[in-house]
């Protein structure tokens, strides 16, 4: 139960990036997780591991804002990320397990859709669509633009998704299992773009049910029983 | 930043016209329903005309409700519009997108469920079909308002279909009240503006309230 | 001010607001039980009869049926007012009060529809009429039975408290407008404005006055119930329920 | 009230007036049993709870953060 009194006070933190203090989450009456604190610094990239049923996506939607913790806060750049001046959700991307693309539009127009969505008139759509040609053919979709979402393999539909990550200018990203049921191109090529991310300053949080040897990682975070 | 969520809403919805043609359809044949149900006589299906095309309208409107928010909250797109914009921004685009897309088109037909209604009968100067239209074009919004927020509580609900009915069909009642008396009016040569003034009314209290409700609820169902 | 304050955070925590409604329970009834006795004895027996149109006894109804009419109101104004608080506060107990409201108040409204039809019959002789009072009761029947049913629906509870919270208020913003279109209509299709003004007879006042405060307090001493209990459903793994079902039983095997 | 045969036949309204009277009383009752028996049944729940070995019973969640190998 927060109260008022503590709500209201200001504490200063001192960490860059994404903090999360003394968070609570709990799903019905099952405890999740209880007073965790985490800080993803910025060009680190973190590993979070665990069996499912363990808090992990609940861990990751907290740190999303999409789900409310019972107690704790999360701060982006020593602000609250739902303070307007922590532009968190500006520099956020979080891709979930769920694809959140449209079956009834084009590959083409669902990232331009998302693209718009995040920078506004200020992506030119001339350059938008040529970056898009860019990336798909770097992930072996070339040419597939025009194609409804619907129509793609499972795995070409993954492809779509992880695409986001080039076309949305962004300074962290979460990522939910994003190299399940890749190939290992694919893979070699999701790591590549993640430390490249890393090297520009990105803050990187990840699932996954294995360790991924093509990705060195900084620190890892797992939920455990006490 | 809405004229991007309602151009993607309205480019989703031409590819999926069917599933919007579904309930039009069903409001026509529920009308046409009546005279064989009740009589075919003009001068009885006049009567009952403001009630049934508006029971029928309100009907219609419940049935593509589950066209509102649903596939956005399945496949996942849901959660990422409302990282990107504030959830009233969503909701209101949403329900512009929903109206323009399934009460405007019931506006529109209302005259040829009119017509089957014997609406006009006996009746030469006057054409109770604009006044019709005219009180559907500001009741649907309202209907639209309110099943958005009905919509968005039941997202994550374990059962749905039906639910989303019991929870708004009372707060469509005023709606309906009015709705249908201003035909009724109308079609006893009365003064029709105060009722048609009411649903305005109406339908700015639900401006006011339902966007900000249905934006709240689909942060509820989301998290 | 700080005091009063002070003290309603302290009724957000589950473990004091179970141990005070447990002190005040015991009170609450002992007060029920009084004033039910006086106005039920003045109800049934010493009230004066209605003597227009040969009614007589079918006043008697009235000392149930404008409690539970006036309680199905109230109820949910103050789930509305608890769902407020708990969405704005972020205080879980407002929660749990808005749950607990919620089976009282369907049953008081589902009394004041059976009340006001059983009274029907005699003084109008049918024994449904969709005079204005009635046909908002009707709805507000529906919008607690619609309430209970959103919240039975999730299998998480915070989402069901704060999804159905809003529906409460919602709905609690609509209760004047269904009420006032309602009348509204009913003075259209005119005939049925059966409800008479007029200020009540002042020898209907006491066993009315007595009924009202019984009710209230019996509504208040149920609503209590059940938040007990829900208080318990939410807060089983807590180290304080535990030792309050353990400590019970252990007086139990000593006696 | 003059008798008790009025008493319980109301006029001619008898039926009308206990009926409403009985039927507040079942509800209400109703109402009051079931409260009280789910706050037992909870108790119950919690107290055979209680007996289960604590190991079998839900832990709390620690976040463990480490180095990677």
């Amino acid at each position: 139960m927060p109260s008022l009194s503590s709500m209201s006070q200001s504490q200063d933190i001192q960490f860059d990036g994404l903090y999360a203090h003394e968070l609570t989450v709990s799903r019905s009456e099952n405890v999740l997780l209880e007073d965790a604190e985490l800080h993803l610094a910025p060009a680190t990239i973190t590993y979070l591991y665990g069996e499912n049923g363990t808090g992990k996506t609940s861990l990751m939607r907290c740190l999303t804002g999409l789900l409310q913790p019972d107690d704790g806060k999360i701060y982006w750049n020593k602000k609250p990320i739902n303070h307007p001046e922590s532009g968190y959700f500006q520099d956020l991307i979080f891709l979930a397990h769920s694809l959140s693309m449209k079956n009834e539009l084009t590959i083409a127009e669902n990232l331009t859709f998302y693209a718009q969505l995040r920078c506004g008139g200020s992506y030119n759509n001339k350059e938008l669509q040529a970056d898009i040609s860019q990336v798909l053919t770097d992930l072996g979709i070339g040419g597939l633009e025009g194609r409804m979402f619907a129509e793609l393999s499972a795995g070409q539909q993954h492809k779509v998704a992880l695409a986001r990550l080039m076309l949305e200018p962004a300074k962290i990203w979460i990522l939910d299992e994003p190299f399940v049921n890749l190939d290992q191109k694919t893979r070699g090529w999701l790591a590549a773009k993640t430390l490249e991310f890393k090297a520009q300053g990105g803050v990187v949080l990840f699932t996954s049910h294995h360790h991924i040897d093509e990705l060195p990682v900084d620190q890892k975070v797992g939920v455990e029983h006490e | 930043m809405i004229s991007t969520l309602l151009k993607r809403e309205l480019k989703v919805a031409r590819r999926n016209w069917i599933g919007l043609a579904i309930p039009l359809l069903f409001f026509i044949i529920v009308v046409s329903l009546f005279p064989f149900a009740v009589s075919p006589e003009a001068p009885m299906l006049q009567k009952l005309a403001p009630g049934v095309i508006w029971v029928a309208a309100l009907l219609s409107m419940l049935l593509s409700l589950e066209q509102f928010y649903r596939s956005d909250f399945q496949d996942g797109s849901l959660e990422q519009l409302l990282l990107m914009s504030s959830p009233t921004s969503v909701a209101i685009s949403k329900i512009f997108a929903h109206w323009l897309l399934t009460g405007l088109p019931l506006v529109i037909l209302s005259p040829l469920l009119g017509l089957l209604m014997q609406i006009n009968y006996g009746f030469e100067h006057i054409n109770h079909t604009w006044v019709l239209m005219l009180s559907l074009m500001l009741g649907t919004p309202t209907l639209c308002l309110l099943g958005a927020v009905g919509m968005s509580l039941t997202l994550a609900a374990n059962r749905n279909g039906l639910l989303v009915s019991i929870l708004i069909i009372p707060l469509y009642v005023p709606v309906l009240i009015f709705g249908a008396s201003t035909v009724t009016a109308s079609l006893e040569s009365l003064r029709y503006n105060g009722e048609l003034a009411i649903l305005g009314a109406f339908l700015m209290i639900a401006i006011v309230f339902a966007p900000f409700a249905s934006g709240r609820a689909l942060k509820i169902s989301v998290g | 001010m700080a005091k009063a304050w002070r003290w309603f955070h302290q009724l957000g925590s589950p473990k004091y607001l179970f141990q005070k409604t447990g002190q005040w329970l015991p009170w609450i009834w002992g007060a029920t039980l009084i004033l039910l006795a006086v106005g039920l004895y003045y109800s049934l027996w010493a009230s004066p009869l209605e003597a227009r149109q040969g009614q007589g006894h079918t006043v008697r109804i009235m000392y149930i049926h404008v409690p539970a009419a006036a309680l199905s109101m109230v109820g949910y104004i103050a789930m509305a007012i608890a769902a407020i608080v708990g969405l704005v506060w972020k205080m879980k107990m407002a929660f749990a009060v808005v749950r607990s409201i919620a089976p009282a108040g369907a049953a008081m409204t589902f009394l004041a529809l059976f009340t006001g039809s059983v009274w029907g019959k005699p003084t109008w002789g049918t024994w449904w009429e969709w005079d204005a009072r009635m046909t908002s009761e009707l709805l507000l029947l529906f919008l607690y039975l619609g309430f209970i049913a959103l919240h039975a629906s999730f299998s998480d509870r915070s989402k069901a408290d704060k999804a159905s919270a809003i529906l409460a208020i919602v709905g609690v913003i609509n209760i004047p407008i269904i009420y006032f279109s309602v009348k509204w209509w009913n003075t259209l299709h005119q005939g049925y404005s059966v409800t008479q003004k007029g200020a009540l007879a002042p020898e209907f006042q006491v066993p009315l006055f007595t009924m009202l405060a019984g009710m209230y307090l019996l509504f208040a001493a149920l609503v209590i119930m059940r938040l007990r209990a829900e208080i318990i459903l939410r807060n089983q793994k807590s180290r304080w329920v535990m030792e309050w079902a353990t400590a019970d039983a252990k007086k139990v095997t000593h006696d | 009230m003059t008798s008790w045969h009025e008493f319980i036949f109301m006029g001619k309204h008898g039926a009308y007036v206990w009926s409403s009277y009985l039927m507040t009383l079942v509800v209400l009752l109703g109402l009051f049993i079931g409260f009280r028996k789910m706050l037992k049944s909870l108790k119950k729940q919690v107290q055979s709870e209680a007996m289960l070995p604590s190991d079998k019973r839900q832990k709390t969640r620690k976040l463990k953060v480490s180095q990677p190998d």
